[in-house]
């Protein structure tokens, strides 16, 4: 009995169960006699019965498919009533013929990957110390810049101002496209422009936000070029040497210069502060 | 120089195991050196095929050599790795290997099954196996071996699932093309015998309390082992 | 199996030289495995002299095979090392290995609203991102360029969180004065709420002002760790 109770449990469906059966008569899969694995499978389904044992509804779905079978079988050739909408090529003899090969190929396969497992437990990577080298220059940076962490706080402004629609528009004369032309302006006049210089006549933080979002605006647009010389350097903006002429200006791309810079101005982050009034720079 | 030496010396000394790409670019920097001679510039930019074919003859040169250790691609990366044999030895220097526990068989079924039909659906899946997949899926996605690969263009787009590299990894496996018996197992072809095996004409009489479940012992004695028998 | 072939592949698994003595413990270790088999027993103590022996026939045999790495002995202790001419792509390789990866857009985002608004608490940071940001978190503080900076001083007393030494040095700034715009951009902030911020239940019925970028303003009140404002 407990033998039995093992021998089911390890099974792990009617295919398993089938293959094992077939195994035991010690028959190819094509010369089985499907009649008596029937009459097999169904006597140990009835034995889990007797052993009180939870049989699993795939097991049930089997057992019939094996009874058709096997009625099917009884009855002399010419008595065998096609079953309606069964065509040559469905006879539930091949389909479980060729399922159970299907199974058993995959379930050899699971075998070869058990293999692979176990051998891959016991193969070692060869790891190496680090390689020293003398003089070693200094460690290199991240691939990122000054301008990756502005960009970022611009993510964030943008979203913020999505998630809050409810709030009032933000009054105020500054407008991100006139920080655009602004910054054109300088940029075409001077040929380039420390970063901190355009904020330096600045008369309140909202002009400052204007700014800041035109020249992230510009350097998406790829009109503008950001440099940090050295560490610690100033940030110089130039404008981008294949950038077209006007290409990317407010003027001459009306829809990009609405649709993304106003709501980056409309977040209005400075709702509600008393904001100074704002001076002409 | 030769570029199978130069490969060599990098995966000899690399820490990770390094794809092709990861190659091309070590080559693409050596050549932007300052001190970069003629040879490091000259294999600036060295064609993956070549680097491929470079890599393979490497990893042949060191089967042939048969020492403790192989040249092994692994997920599309290549490595020097030990032989298993020595494990006993290396488990003693650098301490057992953490890995997770076994997979069951069931999941190793389930597992095979997804890596020669990917993409394939749960429902197809649990026609091959003839059960119910839902707790192994889990267990194998849940360990990263298999995730969703897109939907199958069938009534309802139910999602396909495919294996991931880290099931590569896994198996010591460079590729999908390395399963064993891959094509085989792609396209099982199942031919049709002549004949299926049925039973003897008289079975037909046989009285139908038979059929009943339970009632086989009678019919064992009246079915020959072999089909070649009997009749 | 032979002893050569052992000591070959603990050599190459090694990450550091090993020395005769070390290479005998090894040997010692693993024939006390539980499931040591004889072989692994029978080598529990191998001799030195023939351990020397067999290191430098192994020494010969890969000096013989002339491929980019050799074994050697210095010092005692013996190592794999690549040979000294490909250098210039092994230079390029540990350049490569030391660069860490870029920063992710939602790494980058947090380390900005941390850097602006430092000291904060993750809470804070989750409130202006609208997503959790643990694993985020993670990232920039194992790549050291966030730390805990103190406790905020509001209920459970939560860690705040502020940028490192590293962060400015990765980002070429030379103190957290030279973020850009940083005075006005630390100080954007949203009218205040009528009422005083209710922390429970939930931040879910928090009006929407509070959870902007400019919501430092409202925490001020309940974390005196910045100068008193004008609440």
């Amino acid at each position: 009995m407990a033998e039995y109770k093992v021998q089911f449990e390890v099974f792990e469906g009617p295919l398993d169960l089938l293959l094992y059966l077939i195994k035991k008569e010690e028959v190819d899969i094509y010369q089985v006699n499907l009649t008596k694995l029937a009459t097999q499978f169904i006597e140990y389904i009835d034995l889990m019965r007797q052993f009180d044992l939870e049989i699993a509804g795939e097991f049930l779905v089997m057992a019939s498919t094996l009874m058709y079978i096997k009625s099917r079988e009884l009855l002399p050739v010419d008595q065998q009533v096609a079953v309606e909408g069964e065509e040559e090529g469905e006879d539930p003899r091949w389909e479980l013929i060729r399922q159970l090969v299907e199974y058993k190929k995959f379930k050899d396969a699971a075998s070869q990957l058990q293999t692979l497992e176990a051998r891959q437990e016991n193969v070692f990577p060869r790891l190496p110390g680090k390689l020293e080298f003398e003089s070693t220059a200094p460690l290199p940076k991240p691939d990122v810049s000054i301008f990756d962490l502005l960009n970022a706080v611009n993510n964030v402004l943008r979203r913020f101002e999505k998630r809050d629609d409810s709030r009032e528009i933000f009054e105020d004369k500054w407008t991100v496209s006139d920080k655009i032309e602004f910054i054109l302006k300088v940029i075409v006049e001077r040929g380039g422009v420390r970063f901190a210089e355009l904020f330096e006549n600045a008369a309140g933080r909202s002009e400052v936000v204007c700014t800041f979002l035109a020249l992230l605006e510009l350097i998406r647009l790829k009109q503008l070029i950001c440099a940090q010389g050295e560490e610690f350097g100033e940030i110089e903006i130039r404008r981008a040497e294949n950038a077209a002429p006007a290409a990317g200006a407010p003027g001459a791309d009306p829809a990009r210069s609405d649709a993304t810079p106003e709501p980056a101005l409309r977040q209005a982050p400075a709702v509600g502060e008393t904001p100074e009034p704002p001076r002409q720079s | 120089m030769e570029l199978k030496f130069i490969l060599e010396s990098l995966l000899f000394s690399a820490q990770k195991p390094l794809s092709v790409k990861e190659l091309r670019d070590v080559f693409a920097a050596a050549a932007e050196a300052e001190d970069a001679d003629a040879t490091t510039q000259s294999l600036a930019k060295v064609k993956d095929s070549e680097m491929t074919a470079a890599l393979e003859q490497l990893a042949r040169e060191h089967e042939a050599a048969a020492r403790s250790y192989r040249l092994a691609c692994v997920a599309g990366a290549w490595q020097f790795v030990s032989q298993p044999e020595y494990a006993p030895w290396l488990k003693a220097l650098v301490g057992q290997k953490i890995r997770p526990p076994r997979l069951s068989q069931p999941a190793l079924e389930t597992l095979a099954i997804i890596a020669y039909r990917q993409p394939i659906t749960r429902a197809e899946v649990e026609q091959i196996r003839g059960v119910n997949v839902d707790a192994v899926m889990q267990t194998i996605m849940e360990r990263g071996l298999v995730d969703v690969a897109g939907r199958a263009e069938v009534v309802g787009r139910p999602p396909t699932y495919g294996t991931t590299a880290l099931f590569l990894e896994y198996f010591g496996l460079s590729g999908l093309e390395g399963l064993p018996a891959a094509d085989e197992l792609r396209k099982i072809v199942v031919q049709k015998p002549p004949a299926p095996v049925t039973v003897e004409p008289g079975l037909a009489t046989t009285p139908p309390e038979q059929l009943a479940l339970g009632s086989a012992e009678g019919t064992k004695e009246e079915t020959p082992e072999t089909p070649a028998s009997g009749s």
